[in-house]
């Protein structure tokens, strides 16, 4: 509980969003308190009234009235619009801001901050938005919460303005920076200035702004530097100035993109990594060409929409717990199909290969029979949504993030494993020789028993990441079988390092080669890399050697 | 490599192409006029930096039959693979008479100009009868299209019944290789070498799993073939290595340890050394 | 029981399958095409294509066996040969439409008029000919084979490896034809076919001569590739299953073996592939999915590999029992199917044909 | 050995006849309804609820006294996701199962594969899921949406409501995406959109990295002009596509997507949160106020025996297509297909929004054009519709291929792709 919590709140500190609730709340709170009487109430009130509408061309002249009375009471409504919280009463047509609690809804009226009571959902009726009110909401908002305490509010809101402003709000901004404290506010602050200015100011002043603008990788810079670059009657230096700032912003962005590429890449890599380390076991180490190796994940995913449908209002911490749970439950489905088929198939890997086809035939039908056809919906915690910013062209998105560190973290324990322990050990042992093993007292069949168990297991972990990703139905480990042998078999069969290098560098080999030919034909060329690969090195990239390996 | 070093590498008088090396009829392009029929020199081959052949010069009489001995991983079988093509080694060169280079041809290319080879672990064709699995092993033009057509002639099956009666499986010629006994099998496979009319037999380990009686006939049988053949013999066996020997090979770490007859060798101080100081 | 008898029996169970499909050969027709349909011994067309389609599938099958079960190269991309045959037919009974398409354009099919072709791509060209169109049905599986097999035989890929770039092979090819560009129909591949040779393929004659041919195709393929594994070919070839590297020690070049016989397989498929399409009405992308190519493997496990009337048993049998499955249990005929794999892996591990020859054994 | 052989293959032979004989027989006494949709396979997802909405009509119909006081009977065959196999079973449908009528398929390559058995046998097929058009058979009744029907209105709605200038049309490769995307090119381009403002993008089925290409739109949209995704990506590739979209921080209010195949089931497999505001074009859905909505939701749920199922555009495709034949039988008086098939024309039966759907000449139908932006529940909130119904059109205007196409299965034309210029009409397969 402790962990989950400190690592929400780590990323909670990028969730503005939810920070902004929490001070809207925080305002509401006070201004109740204040228990003041307001001149303009009628006037507030007819326009909150006037949201009721159906038209959405009306609602929009609403807003834009609500966002210009200087009333504290706005931004609570606003942001309940946005929110979905804005509903009028059915009987009344009285507007309400609601709460939902145990499945009822708790009305307060924004007007009058009086509460009004809970009421079934039939009673109230939302007040719908659309795109473009969306937009204009959160315009309006963040020019609202521009003198709002919490630095990262601000900071998003002058983004949001950046490129937009109009007079009065430049104004405005500049008088705010004289007060404004934090570093990256500033920064975006005289961003959004020097911005006006480019299209408002003279010739110096223009030439300053994009001295000021010439680092900044924004794309509203980019683009507003090109617009500049079309007028005709544009002064020399000026020309000059943008000309020279554009390159500089373009070679930046050059090599932001290739970062970008490579993580992209790595991230591709790593979730090969995941859905194929776990047959770099059963594959390579004891020579098991389990089919069914797809539906293992796909078992790990369902075992975290389960995870999830038990405990719902745990979301973040429902991951940590599906980790352990997916483990177990791949392992335990994967040792049952060792233990009454794989058993009897040993030295017969093409063998395997059919009976564990049939396999996951079956346990696909399973999974349509006892949960759905249909695919099922699995949610991501708040901190594996969102991203990164690492400057304003490059963002890392968090689930590829963490995916990417988690595939890390599962190869160096399984590689701990097979080198440390026990188990281990035997493992190896059972591998290379196994009636020689089991003259040593190594009980063989507990050995396979487990090491299959230990790579269905790894392929049920790499279910759950799977899970934030992709779709979790019951084809969802058709699509990564053959992707999975490619990896193992380009890397070498029973050499974990190979599949790690075999994953990582096709990920990112696609991604490189995706921009110029696209996603289908980039898959294409790997797969044909692949197959000139083996003919070169038939034995995949870490090849086993000695002369044992070669019988 | 240059283009006229290519073409001088090429056109080396000393060699026969390939395309003009004749399919099953060796005799005419082996020479072995200067006594040796087989030359290692200078061999080399290493597994992720273990020696496992390390400077081996090594040459084979014609018409000899030589034995080798040598602990385990002194480098005899890799010996074998280099000879017959399965291994490249690092460096070093491996002659078959004077002319032709055998780090330039394939297995199969090897097996045709009549080096035979039978293996540590008897290997025979287990789902074929004893029968076809000498008529494979049979000299003849081995490929595909004519294999295709190819039917026993009366003499080639003559030739069969001959080796079957040599190696003492006449009552099981229609039995599978796969149902023989261990020994059987060596014996099998030693049949096959014969089928193959080879000039060169390399034979590892042949009575590996023989009874006393079997390893006394196959000790007859290696004798006897050495002069119109040359056979090379590991064996770990030393009453039988001393009951054929002539010449005796040390390897000792991938290289010659010592060489001579069977008493010489015996007595030599090193060898001593490494048989019995550990 | 020795190898020869062995193949005396399996040249037992050949023959009667041999006269069993010849049977059907004539039989089918007739009775689809003479007995009216009132009569119990009438057959249906349905039944016809059904049996048509299973017979190209029995010749796919008996191609896989061929490698598989006699030289040991398990392929997971058979598939590709067979929808690669399929695909040279599609194009000659798309180019047979002529003008009339739906757009009633004679240059084009209609999948490249709606996506705006301006002009038939070269490859096309020619497939308005029967006899190039035939000739391709070899060409392609046989040269695409030839290529691939030279390359990995002659490196000495064997076992999982070569399985697993078969596939791959396989898997490049469905996502290649999945492709619009590629001016092959993309997903929804050729279709809308109407004639074949100037028969339509909607007459049951023509139905019955398919029939017929497949039958008959199936029949010569099958003594050709008894001939090729009773002759010494074949007992090569069993050898370098059993142990390439001794057979390679006796001289034979192991790889030129494989390749001769991974490109007759491959053609074999082709052929099946050419006469499944004007069958079924249709030749798409999905026939490339690695999946199929692993089916038809079991197939051959099913039947018995290394018998090669085991491997045509394989076909039908699983193929029926799918037909029959689908039809009773919609919902659960997958857990059957999946099921068989299993236990015919697990329990007859030289598949029904053992089985049968087990008790010959016996009694 | 080979007697047994022998006889297994009679046995069959008989069998199979003797299947078709009782099949006759039975005939007299109930109406047999096909149904075609896969039931394992990857197809299974969508397609098995239809089959579930044609056997709960099935069963309502029954309630109420079948059709012409004789039984409906359902046949359910699983054509697994097999596109050959669509075929197959469809000859079997028709020819040894002897059905009147038969309710299935999905993909368009399903449906064109079921085509040339269809037209031979004679039989009906109605095809209940928004394709690309160029179609239009004398056995096939398409009450789904053509691409008039679906994309050009949601194109509309973008430029008009909501100011779009650039445009990224992204599908997966295969016809419907290819040929929707050809129609918007070619519509964009005639209201003055330029080619640099349009940006094209396939992928595979089932594409699952879509960072790349994500990463791409959002590039293409942040030069300074509104920027919207017609998506026409395919089933299980939106999950992941949707997720990227959300976790680089393209929220709908930056880069709206208006999807065609996104629907109620697909968003109830898919965490909605970072959906929530992109849009989706369809004839129907579930959230629509309507009475006859209300009522057959409630059937539904009661039907499936759960609470969280829900209802979609296909379904309602499926009802309207149901309720359509039955009336058709009715005023025919038989199920024979020619007479069903004229009766059909003209048909008019409640939707399920509130509006009445006809079958047009062309075998396709009148439509209202919803758009809905996606709510957090899962569902969608109308936010624009067309002021009446429109009429399907099987030939699109927009490709010069077709433009000069048209279908009308009255009496004279009596054609599905008559040729106005030429006068011709071609491609005919009776």
């Amino acid at each position: 509980m402790d962990h989950c919590s400190a690592v929400q709140k780590t990323f909670s500190r990028i969730r503005y969003g939810s920070r902004l609730l929490l001070l809207l709340f925080g305002l509401v709170v006070a201004w109740t308190n204040a228990n003041s009487v307001m001149a303009e109430t009628t006037g507030f009130e007819q326009i909150v009234q006037s949201l009721t509408t159906s038209k959405f061309r009306d609602k929009e002249k609403a807003v834009r009235e609500l966002a210009a009375v200087q009333d504290k009471r706005t931004m609570p409504v606003l942001q309940a619009l946005l929110d979905a919280r804005l509903y009028y009463r059915k009987a009344d047509k009285r507007v309400v801001i609601v709460e939902r609690v145990d499945g009822q809804f708790r009305m307060t009226d924004p007007v009058t901050a009086e509460e009004l009571g809970t009421v079934p959902k039939r009673k109230i009726k939302k007040i719908g938005i659309n795109n473009k009110l969306r937009k204009l909401l959160k315009s309006k908002l963040a020019s609202l919460s521009l003198e709002g305490p919490d630095p990262s509010v601000r900071l998003s809101a002058i983004e949001q303005m950046q490129g937009q402003l109009d007079e009065s709000q430049y104004l405005y901004i500049k008088k705010l920076l004289e007060q404004e404290r934090d570093d990256d506010v500033r920064s975006a602050m005289v961003a959004a200035l020097a911005l006006y200015e480019l299209d408002n100011g003279s010739a110096d002043q223009r030439i300053k702004a994009i001295e000021v603008l010439s680092g900044n990788l924004a794309q509203v810079v980019s683009n507003r530097l090109q617009a500049l670059l079309e007028q005709d009657d544009l002064e020399k230096e000026v020309r000059k100035a943008a000309i020279k700032a554009l390159d500089r912003i373009n070679e930046r962005l050059k090599i932001n993109s290739i970062i970008e590429t490579t993580f992209f890449g790595l991230s591709l890599g790593s979730v090969l990594l995941l859905a194929a380390i776990g047959l770099a076991i059963t594959f390579g180490v004891m020579g098991v060409i389990n089919m069914a190796h797809g539906e293992l994940i796909m078992i790990g995913a369902y075992t975290t929409y389960l995870v999830q449908s038990v405990m719902p209002n745990y979301t973040d911490l429902s991951l940590l717990v599906a980790i352990p749970a997916a483990f177990l439950v791949s392992a335990i489905f994967g040792i049952l199909i060792e233990r009454f088929i794989i058993r009897h198939l040993y030295g017969r890997p093409l063998e395997t290969l059919l009976a564990t086809f049939g396999v996951s035939l079956i346990l696909q039908q399973l999974v349509r029979t006892v949960v759905s056809a249909q695919n099922v919906a699995v949610s991501n915690p708040s901190w594996m949504s969102g991203s990164i910013q690492i400057n304003a062209a490059l963002s890392l998105t968090y689930n590829r993030l963490f995916i990417f560190i988690f595939a890390m973290i599962v190869f160096v324990a399984l590689l701990l494993i097979l080198k440390k322990t026990a188990l281990g050990l035997q493992v190896r042992a059972v591998s290379q020789n196994r009636s020689m093993a089991k003259a040593m007292g190594i009980r063989s069949d507990w050995v396979d028993a487990m090491t299959f168990g230990l790579g269905s297991g790894v392929a049920g972990i790499a279910g759950v990441a799977l899970s934030q990703l992709t779709n979790v139905g019951p084809n969802m480990g058709q699509s990564y079988i053959i992707d999975s042998f490619m990896v193992v078999v380009f890397g070498g069969v029973g050499n974990l390092w190979g599949t790690f290098v075999g994953a990582l560098s096709l990920g990112v080999a696609n991604k490189f080669i995706e921009p110029f030919s696209g996603a289908v034909l980039a898959k294409i060329l790997v797969l044909v890399f692949i197959i000139m690969f083996i003919q070169k090195y038939p034995r995949g990239l870490f090849p086993q050697k000695g002369r044992s390996a070669e019988n | 490599m240059s283009g006229l070093d290519k073409m001088r590498e090429t056109f080396r008088r000393d060699q026969v192409w390939n395309f003009l090396m004749p399919r099953y009829t060796y005799e005419d392009v082996l020479d072995t006029s200067k006594g040796p029929i087989l030359y290692l020199e200078d061999v080399t081959v290493s597994f992720d930096g273990f020696r496992a052949l390390d400077d081996l010069t090594l040459y084979i009489n014609d018409g000899e039959l030589r034995c080798i001995i040598g602990a385990n991983g002194a480098g005899k079988t890799t010996m074998m693979d280099v000879i017959t093509g399965k291994t490249r080694p690092d460096h070093g060169s491996v002659f078959y008479g004077q002319r032709i280079d055998l780090l330039r041809l394939s297995e199969p290319e090897i097996a045709a100009l009549g080096i035979g080879r039978k293996f540590q672990k008897p290997t025979v064709f287990e789902q074929h009868d004893v029968l076809v699995n000498l008529e494979l092993s049979m000299r003849m033009d081995k490929r595909v299209w004519t294999t295709l057509s190819a039917r026993l002639s009366g003499e080639q099956r003559d030739r069969i019944d001959e080796v079957l009666e040599i190696i003492g499986l006449k009552n099981e010629a229609y039995k599978r290789a796969g149902l023989l006994s261990h020994g059987q099998k060596q014996w099998l496979e030693i049949g096959m070498l014969l089928m193959q009319d080879p000039r060169l037999l390399l034979v590892d380990e042949p009575v590996a799993g023989m009874t006393g009686h079997e390893t006394e006939r196959t000790a007859e049988l290696l004798t006897s073939l050495a002069g119109q053949h040359s056979v090379v013999v590991v064996e770990h066996d030393m009453e039988f290595v001393r009951s054929i020997a002539r010449t005796v090979t040390v390897l000792h770490q991938g290289s010659v340890l010592a060489q001579g007859d069977m008493d010489t060798v015996q007595n030599d101080p090193r060898v001593r050394e490494v048989y019995l100081g550990d | 029981m020795s190898y020869l008898q062995q193949y005396f029996q399996s040249d037992r169970a050949g023959n009667s399958m041999l006269g069993a499909l010849l049977a059907i050969a004539i039989l089918v027709p007739i009775l689809n095409l003479a007995v009216p349909e009132s009569s119990v011994f009438h057959v249906s067309t349905y039944t016809v294509t059904l049996i048509g389609k299973y017979l190209t599938y029995a010749l796919l099958a008996l191609a896989v066996d061929l490698i598989w079960g006699y030289c040991g190269i398990l392929s997971l991309g058979h598939g590709a040969f067979f929808a690669l045959g399929g695909y040279v037919m599609g194009m000659y009974l798309m180019r047979q439409i002529g003008d009339r398409g739906v757009y009633g354009n004679p240059e084009l099919p209609d999948f490249m008029v709606f996506l705006n072709w301006q002009e038939l791509p070269w490859y096309w060209y020619g497939f308005d000919m029967f006899w190039f169109a035939a000739l391709m049905v070899i060409l392609v599986p046989g040269l695409l084979a030839f290529v691939f097999g030279w390359l990995a035989f002659r490196s000495r890929v064997t076992g999982v490896y070569l399985s697993i770039i078969t596939q791959a092979l396989t898997y490049a090819l469905m996502l290649a034809f999945f492709r619009n560009e590629m001016g092959f129909g993309g997903n929804n591949g050729l279709t809308d076919f109407k004639d074949i040779l100037g028969y339509s393929l909607q007459s049951d004659y023509t139905r019955a001569g398919l029939f017929a041919a497949s039958a008959l195709i199936l029949v010569l393929a099958y003594l050709l590739c008894r001939n090729i594994v009773n002759s010494k070919l074949g007992r090569v070839v069993v050898a370098v299953r059993d142990s390439e590297d001794r057979t390679r020690f006796l001289g034979y070049r192991v790889e030129y073996y494989k390749l001769w016989l991974f490109v007759l397989s491959a053609v074999l498929a082709g052929i099946a592939g050419a006469l499944y399409v004007p069958q079924v009405g249709i030749i798409n992308p999905g026939e490339f999915s690695p999946l199929n190519s692993i089916e038809l493997v079991i197939w051959v496990a099913i039947g018995g590999r290394g018998t090669l009337y085991g491997a045509i048993a394989g076909a039908i049998l699983v193929n029926l029992s799918k037909t029959w499955f689908t039809g009773v249990l919609p919902e659960g005929w997958i857990f059957a199917l999946g099921a068989m794999f299993v236990v015919v892996t697990l329990y007859l591990p030289r598949g029904l044909a053992g089985l049968i020859t087990r008790k010959q054994a016996q009694t | 050995m080979s007697m047994i052989r022998r006889l297994n293959v009679v046995k069959f032979a008989l069998a199979g006849a003797a299947l078709s004989f009782s099949a006759l027989t039975q005939a007299a006494d109930t109406i047999k309804v096909g149904v075609l949709h896969s039931l394992s396979g990857t197809m299974a997802i969508s397609e098995t609820t239809l089959k579930d909405t044609v056997l709960m009509m099935i069963d309502e119909q029954n309630k109420a006294g079948g059709v012409m006081g004789k039984k409906l009977e359902a046949v359910v065959v699983d054509p697994a996701s097999n596109w050959p196999l669509f075929a197959e079973k469809t000859r079997e449908l028709l020819a040894k199962k002897k059905v009147d009528v038969i309710f299935g398929c999905w993909t368009s390559v399903s449906r064109k594969s079921v085509l040339p058995v269809i037209e031979e046998l004679n039989g009906l097929l109605f095809y209940p899921v928004q394709y690309e058009g160029e179609e239009s058979s004398k056995n096939v009744f398409y009450t789904g949406a053509a691409p008039n029907q679906q994309a050009i209105p949601a194109v509309d709605y973008l430029m008009n409501d909501l100011g779009v200038k650039r445009w990224v049309l992204a599908g997966t490769d295969y016809v419907y995406p290819r040929t929707t995307n050809k129609i918007l090119e070619a519509y964009l381009k005639a209201k003055g959109v330029k080619q640099k403002d349009i940006m094209i993008n396939y992928t595979p089925f089932g594409h699952s990295d879509w960072q790349s290409i994500v990463s791409d739109i959002k590039k293409f949209g942040s030069k300074g002009k509104k920027t919207a995704v017609v998506s026409t990506i395919n089933g299980d590739a939106n999950v992941p596509f949707y997720k990227e979209l959300g976790n680089q921080g393209i929220g709908s209010d930056d880069i709206p997507v208006v999807a065609f195949s996104v629907g109620e089931e697909e968003l109830s497999g898919i965490d909605t949160k970072p959906l929530v505001g992109h849009l989706a074009a369809w004839n129907y859905f579930q959230s629509v106020d309507a009475d006859v909505n209300s009522d057959f939701i409630k059937a539904w749920k009661k039907f499936i025996k759960s609470d969280k199922r829900v209802t979609n555009d296909p379904m309602e495709a499926t009802y309207i297509g149901f309720k359509m034949w039955v009336k058709a039988v009715e005023k025919a008086g038989t199920t024979d297909t020619d007479a069903v098939e004229a009766a059909m024309i003209g048909i008019s039966v409640p939707n399920l929004t509130g509006g009445i759907a006809t079958m047009m000449p062309n075998h396709h139908l009148t439509k209202p054009v919803l758009i809905g932006e996606i709510q957090e529940d899962g569902q969608f909130e109308v936010v624009w519709q067309t002021d009446g119904t429109v009429v399907g059109d099987a030939w699109s205007d927009f490709l010069p291929g077709s433009k000069d196409l048209i279908s009308d299965w009255r009496a004279p034309l009596t054609c599905g792709n008559y040729n106005v210029k030429t006068g011709k009409c071609s491609g005919q397969n009776f």
